[in-house]
C-alpha cells in the first residue's frame, strides 16, 4: 500500500469523524422535536386536546348522527369488511314509518379507510377526530349509535337542501366510547359465528306495489313521479346518480330515464314495484309482467 | 457418522455438518419485517443465504376477487405499508384502464404530489434503516423525524398516516386543503437543506461507505435477469425510469434527473457501479428528485374536478389490464381481470421486493454476515410487499 | 493507601504503625471498606452513566430521553436495576449451567479489580502498585474471558458468533493498547499510575497529549484501541444488535443480563480514567506544580483542599472522556469484522510500533542532551514551553474552535435556533 | 431498433412459429396472444435472443383460473428494455394436471414467480430448479388462488375463525328482546275501551 494512500485513509477518517460528530454535536444545543403526549389527564389541565391538533380530514372513530340518517344503507354497502351493521324495521306503532333500530358499527375491526364516509347523502356518518378508544374488552369497542330500545325513524331531509344540520362532530362518538376498563357487555356466547338473522319482510311488498300502481292508472306526469317515488326507498342517497328520488322519479316519470332499477337503497323491491307501475301506467291497469318479477337493483353502469 | 450427521446430511446436502445452520429471522431485528434466512455460514463467511418468506401472507390477491373494485382499495394499502400510495395508484390506473375512464388533470397532479411525498417518505425509511442495520443509530431518528413532517403533511391531505387510501378509482378522494402549499413549500425547503447535513452525517462517512462499497454487486444484465426495479435496477446502471420512459399520469409535464448508480463509493474505496452503496446512494438522490418534483408540480397545478365521473357501482366490462407504476420499490404492477361482474375475477401485484428477494440467495456466497444485513437493507425489501 | 493509613496511624492516634498491634486490623477494615466504596461507586456510575447515555443519545438524536423516575429521570437506572432483578433468571435447556452461570462473575471481577489501582485524585486510589498500567491491561482480559464464556455455555449461536467476535477483537486490541501505552511509559519511566500523573503537569500543555507528537498520536491510538476493548460503537461487533441480535448475552436475563450491563458501562469510567492517567494529566490541578506538591509533601503539610480538588479535576476528565466516548457511539457506524482486524493490524499496530520506538529513541536523545532536567515539566515562558503551548494550541485550541464553529453553522444551515437546555 | 407493436411481434412471431402461436386478441385493454405449451421454451428462448425482440425481462408471471373453461392460464408478461416494447402472452393449461415448461432458464426472475404460482395455483414446472412452496408452509393443504379454494378454517389445530362482535350484539338484543315479551306480558288494549266511554 503505498504511504500516500495509507496517510489518504486516515485522512478520510478524521474528515468525516469531524463532519459527522458536529452534526450529532450540534443537536444538542437544539430544540427536540418529541412533543409531550397530552393525554387525557394532562389535556384536563390544559384544556388542549390532541384531537384538536389534527387535521380536519383525519380518519379516527365513525360517528353516526342519527338525527340525519337517511337509513339508506349505503355505508354498510360500501364497507368492504362489514363492519357496519344497519337494521330496520316496521314501526309497530305506525306501520307505513319505517324505523331504524340498529346502528352499530365496530370500531375494532374498523380500517379507517373512509369509503363508508363518502356515499352518504347527509353527512350523517362522518370520520371524527377521536381516536383514544383501547378497551379491555374487545366487544366494548362496538359503538352503539341507535338504542335498540328506542328506534330512529330516518331522516326525510327537506326538498332541494344541501346542508344539514348536525351535531358537533365528536360529541355522540366521545359519549359512546367507554373507558378501557369498563366491564363488557353480557353477550350470549351461543351466538359465535352465526350468520346475522334475516331482516324480517315488511308485509307484502308486491301487494304493497299493486296498491301503488292502482294509483298510478291514469296519473299525470306529476302524479306518476309521486307514486314513482313512493316506490323508491326515499333516501335521497344518490346511489342512482340522481341527487334525489324526487329527481329520478321525474326523469323517470318523463320517460327520460328508461332505467327502472337504480334505487339500491330500495333494491328489489324498488325495482319491482317501479316496473309494476311503470308497466300499469301504460297499460291502463294493473299488470305484473314476467319482466317485474326479476327485476333486482342493477348499478347506474 | 453418527445419526445426527446423517440427519444434518440428508436435509442441507453434503457438507452441511461443517457450516453452521443459522435461522436469521423471522423475529430478527434487521431483517425488515418477519422474513426467515436460512443461513449457511463457515465462521463469518455465509456459503448461501436462502430466504424464506410467507410469514405476512395475507392473500391479498385472493382479497381482490371477493370484495368490490371499489372496496379493495384500501387493501391495496397494506400492499406497502411504507409507500401505500403508489399500491393505491397501481390499482387504481388499472382499473382506470378497465373501464375507460380518464381521471381530470387535477387527480394527476394530486396523484404525483402524494406519489412523490410518498417516495420520500419511503426512501427516508429506506436509507434510514440501512444506516441502522450498518450501526449508526443516529441517522435513523433523523431520517423519521424528516418522515414525520411528510406524515403529516399527507395526514392533513387525506387523513391518514400510514394507510392512506387516497386515491380512488377515477381520481382521488380529496382535493388540497386549505394552506396546504405554503406548509409543503416550507417542508421541501427545509428538507433540502437538511439532505446535506444527511449526506454529511452518514452519506459521507467512511466507515458507512467503505462497509459498502464494492459489496454484493449487481451488474446490470444481472439485475434485469433477475427482474430487479426501482433504485435497485438503476443503482446497477441500468437508465429506466418508468416516469421518464413510459410517462403516465402528469409526469410527462414534470423536468426530473434519474440518478443512476456509476459507483459513487469511489475508485479508491473499491466502489463498484451496483453495490450497496449504489443502492442507498441512489435513493438519497431521488428524495432530491421527488423535492422538485412535488415542487414543480405544486406551481402547475390545474384547477379543476379532481374526481372523474364514475359510477358508484365500479363495473368494468369484461377484459383484463395491467398497470405500470413507478413505486418507492420500483415498478409495481397491477394485472387486473374482468370478467364483467362487480368483482374482479383475478388482481394480481407485482412487486419490486418479491423479485429482490429472489436475488438474494444466489448473490450472498462469500459475503459475510453483516453483509447480509447491508444487502437486505440496500434491497430496501419491506415484507408485506414480498408477501402480499 | 498503606502509606496513607500509616501516616493517619503515626499522626492522628501516634502509634508506631510498624510495632502497634491493631495495624493489621486497621489496614483491613480499610481495604473493606475500600472496596465496597470502589464497588459501589463503579455500580453507581454505570447505572448513573446508562442514564446519562440515554439522555444524551436522545439529544443527539432530538428525543428527550428518559425524563420521568425521579429529577430529570435520573433515578431511571434504579428502576431498571429493579426490574432486572426481579425478573426471571432464565437459563435455556441446552446451555451448559456452570459456565453460564459463572460468565457474569468473570466479567464483573475484570471490572471491579481495575479500580484496585485506579487512582481519582492525589492520594486516592487504593493501592499504588508499582506495574499499576501493567495490572491494569491484565486484569481487564478477564472480561474477555467472562464474554467468551458467555458466548460458548449459552448454546446459541448468535451468542457464540459474539463470544468469538469478542476474543477475537479484544486479544487484537491489546497488542496496540499494550503498546501505545509504552510512550507514557517510556516518558515518566515508570509503570506506576500515580508517578505517571505526576510526570505530567496541570495545564494541558504540561500534558503528555501535547507535550511530543508521538503523544498526541499515541493518544488517538490508545483511544481507538480502548474503544475496540470496550466494545464500544464502532466496535460494538459482539453485541452487533442488528447483525447478531444482541451478541454473547443474548440469552441472558434478570441480574445477570444486569451484570454484563454494569461492566459495559463501568469500564467506560476504566478507560477514560486510563486515558486520563496516561496522557491528559490525571489528578494535576492546574497552578500547583511539582515543586509546590513536593515541598508541601516534604512538610507534611499538603492542604485538605488539594485531594478534593485533584479528585474533582480527575473526574472532569475522566467524564469528558467518557461523555466523548459516549458521543462517538451515537455517530458512528459499526465496522465489519475483517475491518476491524485490518485496522488494527495494517493501522495500528504499525503505528503503535512506530510511535514506541520514536518514543524511545526522543527520551534516550533528550536524556542525552539535558540529563534529568529532561523529565522535569519546563515553565511556559521557556523555550521547551514555548514550543509545547504552540503544539497545544495547534493541536488542541485551533481545532476545538473550529469544530464549535461547524456545530453552530450546522445548526443556523437547517434553519434551527440555539435552544440548549430546552425541553430537558 | 424502434419499438414494435404488439402486432408486429405477433406477425413476427407467427412467422416464425406458425401454429403454436395464437391469435392476438381482440384489441381491447391488453392485447394478448397465446403460446403452445409444448413450445413455450422455444419460443421464450427466441423472445430474448432474436435482436429485434430482445425481451430482457420478464416482467410479471402469474395465473389465472377459469373453471367453466377447465383452464389455468398462466400469463407472461414480457418486456424489452432495449427496445422497450412490451408483450402479454397466455399459456393454457389443463385444469386437472397443469404442467408447463419452466422458463427460469432463460429468465431467472421466474425462479420465484414460477415458485409462488405452483405454490397458489398447483401448477407444476417442468425444469425448475427448486420448485417449493414460497409463500405457504410446506404441509399447505390447496392451493388458494384457485376458484374452488375452501378454506380449511384453520391451520395445524389453529382456528382461524373469530367471532363477529357485531353479530353477538344482534343476538343479544334479540334475546333482550324475547325476555322482554316474557316478562311482559301484553297489556289489554285500553284504547278502544276510552273511546267508548268518551
Amino acid at each position: 500500500m503505498p504511504v500516500s494512500e495509507y496517510v489518504g485513509h486516515i485522512k478520510d477518517t478524521v474528515k468525516s469523524a469531524w463532519e459527522g460528530m458536529s452534526v450529532t454535536l450540534s443537536y444538542m444545543f437544539r430544540r427536540p422535536i418529541t412533543v409531550q403526549y397530552a393525554g387525557p389527564e394532562l389535556a384536563e389541565q390544559s384544556g388542549d386536546l390532541i384531537q384538536h391538533r389534527l387535521p380536519s380530514r383525519y380518519r379516527g372513530f365513525l360517528e353516526v348522527d342519527t338525527e340525519i340518517c337517511t337509513a339508506c344503507q349505503a355505508c354498510e354497502r360500501a364497507c368492504p369488511i362489514a363492519c357496519i351493521a344497519i337494521q330496520i324495521e316496521k314501526d309497530p306503532a305506525s306501520p307505513k314509518q319505517r324505523v331504524m333500530t340498529r346502528f352499530d358499527i365496530d370500531e375494532a375491526k374498523c380500517m379507517y379507510c373512509g369509503l363508508c364516509v363518502e356515499p352518504c347523502p347527509t353527512g350523517a356518518i362522518q370520520h371524527t377526530r377521536e381516536f383514544e378508544g383501547a378497551q379491555r374488552f374487545l366487544p366494548n369497542m362496538v359503538l352503539r349509535f341507535v338504542d335498540p330500545a328506542k328506534p330512529v325513524p330516518p331522516y326525510k331531509p327537506p326538498k332541494g337542501a344541501t346542508a344539514y344540520p348536525r351535531v358537533m362532530l365528536g360529541e355522540i362518538t366521545r359519549a359512546l366510547v367507554k373507558k378501557w376498563d369498563s366491564p363488557p357487555p353480557e353477550l350470549p356466547l351461543a351466538g359465535v359465528g352465526k350468520a346475522p338473522a334475516k331482516r324480517k319482510p315488511e308485509g307484502d311488498p308486491r301487494a304493497a306495489a299493486m296498491e301503488l300502481a292502482k294509483k298510478a292508472i291514469g296519473a299525470d306526469a306529476k302524479k306518476l313521479t309521486g307514486v314513482l317515488e313512493e316506490a323508491q326507498a326515499g333516501t335521497d342517497c344518490g346511489a342512482c346518480t340522481y341527487p334525489t328520488c324526487r329527481e329520478y322519479a321525474e326523469a323517470m316519470a318523463s320517460g327520460q330515464e328508461k332505467r327502472l332499477h337504480m334505487c339500491e337503497p330500495g333494491g328489489a323491491d324498488s325495482a319491482r314495484a317501479t316496473h309494476i307501475i311503470m308497466d300499469s301506467h301504460k297499460a291502463g291497469q294493473v299488470v305484473v309482467s314476467p319482466e317485474a318479477e326479476k327485476a333486482t337493483y342493477e348499478g347506474p353502469s | 457418522m453418527a445419526l445426527e450427521q446423517i440427519v444434518i446430511t440428508r436435509k442441507f446436502g453434503p457438507g452441511a455438518e461443517e457450516e453452521m445452520i443459522l435461522n436469521m429471522g423471522p423475529q430478527h431485528p434487521s431483517t425488515h419485517g418477519v422474513i426467515n434466512f436460512i443461513v449457511h455460514a463457515d465462521g463469518e463467511v455465509m456459503k448461501k443465504a436462502v430466504p424464506e418468506v410467507g410469514y405476512l401472507h395475507r392473500s391479498i390477491e385472493k382479497i381482490g376477487e371477493l370484495v368490490t373494485f371499489s372496496g379493495f382499495m384500501p387493501y391495496t394499502d397494506r400492499v406497502d405499508y411504507v409507500a401505500a400510495m403508489f399500491a393505491n395508484e397501481g390499482y387504481a390506473v388499472a382499473v382506470e384502464k378497465l373501464l375507460g375512464v380518464a381521471p381530470p388533470a387535477r387527480a394527476q397532479y394530486l396523484r404525483a404530489i402524494s406519489c412523490e411525498l410518498n417516495r420520500i417518505a419511503s426512501h427516508l425509511v429506506a436509507v434510514g434503516t440501512m444506516a441502522m442495520d450498518i450501526g449508526a443509530v443516529t441517522p435513523f431518528p433523523y431520517a423519521l423525524r424528516e418522515r414525520e413532517y411528510v406524515n403529516d403533511l399527507i395526514e392533513a391531505l387525506c387523513g391518514a398516516r400510514l394507510t392512506y387510501n387516497y386515491h380512488r378509482i377515477g381520481g382521488v378522494a380529496f382535493d388540497l386543503p386549505p394552506d396546504w402549499a405554503p406548509n409543503c413549500h416550507r417542508f421541501l425547503d427545509h428538507f433540502d437543506r437538511i439532505l446535506d447535513e444527511w449526506d454529511r452525517l452518514i452519506s459521507l462517512n467512511e466507515i458507512f461507505v467503505r462497509r459498502l462499497a464494492g459489496l454484493a454487486v449487481i451488474p446490470g444484465p444481472m439485475a434485469i435477469d433477475y427482474g430487479l426495479v426501482g433504485p435497485n435496477l438503476r443503482a446497477s446502471g441500468v437508465d429506466y425510469d418508468l416516469r421518464k420512459v413510459h410517462p403516465y399520469g402528469a409526469y410527462p409535464d414534470f423536468e426530473f434527473k434519474v440518478p443512476v448508480g456509476k459507483g459513487f463509493a469511489g475508485k479508491n474505496r473499491g466502489g463498484q457501479v451496483g453495490d450497496c452503496y449504489d443502492r442507498f446512494y441512489c435513493r438519497v438522490l431521488e428524495m432530491r428528485e421527488s423535492v422538485s418534483i412535488v415542487r414543480q408540480a405544486l406551481h402547475k397545478i390545474p384547477e379543476g374536478e379532481w374526481m372523474a365521473k364514475v359510477p358508484r357501482k365500479v363495473k368494468p366490462p369484461g377484459g383484463e389490464a395491467q398497470s405500470r407504476v413507478e413505486s418507492a420499490r420500483g415498478e409495481m404492477a397491477y394485472y387486473v381481470v374482468s370478467d364483467g361482474g362487480e368483482k374482479a375475477a383475478r388482481v394480481r401485484v407485482r412487486t419490486g421486493s418479491f423479485m429482490a428477494m429472489g436475488i438474494i440467495e444466489d448473490l450472498s456466497p462469500g459475503l459475510m454476515i453483516a453483509d447480509l444485513v447491508a444487502l437486505i437493507a440496500s434491497l430496501d425489501v419491506v415484507a408485506p410487499e414480498i408477501d402480499r | 493507601m498503606r502509606e496513607f493509613l500509616d501516616e493517619i496511624i503515626r499522626d492522628r492516634l501516634g502509634q508506631d504503625p510498624a510495632s502497634w498491634a491493631l495495624t493489621q486490623g486497621v489496614y483491613l477494615v480499610a481495604m473493606m471498606a475500600a472496596g465496597i466504596a470502589l464497588t459501589t461507586f463503579g455500580a453507581l456510575f454505570a447505572g448513573l452513566t446508562s442514564w446519562w447515555e440515554r439522555r444524551i443519545a436522545a439529544r443527539m438524536q432530538s428525543r428527550v430521553g428518559p425524563n420521568r423516575v425521579g429529577p430529570q429521570g435520573i433515578l431511571q437506572f434504579l428502576a431498571d436495576a429493579l426490574k432486572l432483578l426481579v425478573k426471571e433468571d432464565l437459563i435455556s435447556s441446552a446451555s451448559d449451567r456452570w459456565l453460564f452461570r459463572a460468565a457474569p462473575y468473570f466479567v464483573v471481577a475484570g471490572f471491579a479489580l481495575t479500580f484496585v489501582v485506579l487512582p481519582f485524585g492525589y492520594h486516592l486510589s487504593a493501592t499504588r502498585m508499582n506495574v499499576g498500567l501493567f495490572y491494569v491491561l491484565s486484569v481487564t482480559a478477564l472480561v474477555v474471558v467472562g464474554i467468551l464464556i458467555s458466548g460458548w455455555a449459552s448454546n446459541s449461536k448468535w451468542a457464540l458468533f459474539g463470544g468469538i467476535r469478542a476474543a477475537a477483537q479484544v486479544v487484537s486490541y491489546e497488542i496496540p493498547a499494550g503498546l501505545v501505552i509504552l510512550v507514557p511509559v517510556l516518558m515518566a519511566g515508570s509503570l506506576n499510575l500515580h508517578d505517571i500523573i505526576r510526570a505530567q503537569g496541570g495545564w494541558p500543555w504540561d500534558w503528555y497529549l501535547f507535550q511530543t507528537p508521538m503523544g498526541y498520536a499515541g493518544f488517538f491510538i490508545l483511544f481507538v484501541a480502548l474503544l475496540a476493548e470496550g466494545n464500544r460503537t464502532p466496535f460494538d461487533l459482539p453485541e452487533a444488535e442488528s447483525e447478531l441480535v444482541s451478541g454473547y448475552n443474548t440469552e441472558y436475563s434478570g441480574m445477570r443480563f444486569a451484570y454484563f450491563f454494569l461492566t459495559e458501562f463501568g469500564n467506560l469510567w476504566v478507560m477514560s480514567a486510563v486515558m486520563t492517567t496516561c496522557f491528559l494529566g490525571g489528578w494535576q490541578v492546574p497552578g500547583v506544580s511539582a515543586e509546590n506538591l513536593a515541598r508541601w509533601e516534604a512538610l507534611h503539610q499538603v492542604p485538605g483542599w488539594f485531594y478534593l480538588v485533584s479528585a474533582a479535576v480527575f473526574c472532569a476528565k475522566t467524564l469528558l472522556l467518557a461523555n466523548v466516548v459516549i458521543w462517538i457511539r451515537w455517530t458512528f457506524p459499526r465496522v465489519r469484522v475483517d475491518q476491524m482486524m485490518s485496522l488494527c493490524w495494517k493501522y495500528l499496530v504499525p503505528a503503535a510500533m512506530a510511535l514506541v520506538v520514536l518514543a524511545a529513541v526522543t527520551e534516550l536523545m533528550s536524556f542525552e542532551l539535558f540529563g534529568e532536567a529532561a523529565r522535569v515539566q519546563a515553565p511556559l515562558f521557556s523555550l521547551r514551553g514555548l514550543i509545547h503551548f504552540a503544539f497545544f494550541a495547534a493541536g488542541g485550541l485551533v481545532p476545538a474552535v473550529l469544530f464549535f464553529r461547524k456545530t453552530f453553522r450546522n445548526i443556523s444551515f437547517v434553519g434551527d435556533r440555539v435552544r440548549p437546555l430546552s425541553n430537558w | 431498433m424502434p419499438a414494435l407493436s404488439p402486432e408486429q411481434i405477433h406477425q413476427k412471431l407467427t412467422q416464425q412459429f406458425g401454429e403454436a402461436i395464437g391469435p392476438l386478441c381482440a384489441p381491447q385493454k391488453d392485447p394478448f396472444c397465446t403460446f403452445a405449451p409444448s413450445r413455450l421454451l422455444e419460443i421464450c428462448r427466441t423472445l430474448k435472443t432474436d435482436p429485434e425482440l430482445a425481451f430482457d425481462f420478464l416482467q410479471d408471471l402469474t395465473a389465472t383460473d377459469h373453471p367453466k373453461e377447465n383452464q389455468i392460464r398462466i400469463v407472461y408478461h414480457f418486456y424489452s428494455y432495449t427496445h422497450r416494447h412490451m408483450l402479454v402472452a397466455k399459456c393454457e393449461l389443463d385444469r386437472a394436471s397443469p404442467e408447463v415448461d419452466s422458463v427460469e432458464v432463460v429468465w431467472k426472475a421466474a425462479n420465484w414467480l414460477e415458485r409462488e404460482v405452483f405454490d397458489l395455483f398447483g401448477v407444476s414446472f417442468t425444469g425448475h430448479g427448486d420448485l417449493r412452496r414460497i409463500l405457504l408452509p410446506d404441509d399447505w393443504v390447496g392451493h388458494p388462488l384457485r376458484k374452488d379454494y375452501q378454506e380449511a378454517g384453520g391451520y395445524q389445530g389453529i382456528s382461524n375463525v373469530r367471532d363477529n362482535t357485531l353479530n353477538l350484539y344482534l343476538d343479544a338484543d334479540r334475546l333482550m328482546a324475547e325476555e322482554k315479551s316474557k316478562q311482559a306480558p301484553p297489556v289489554p288494549e285500553k284504547a278502544p275501551e276510552a273511546k267508548a266511554e268518551s
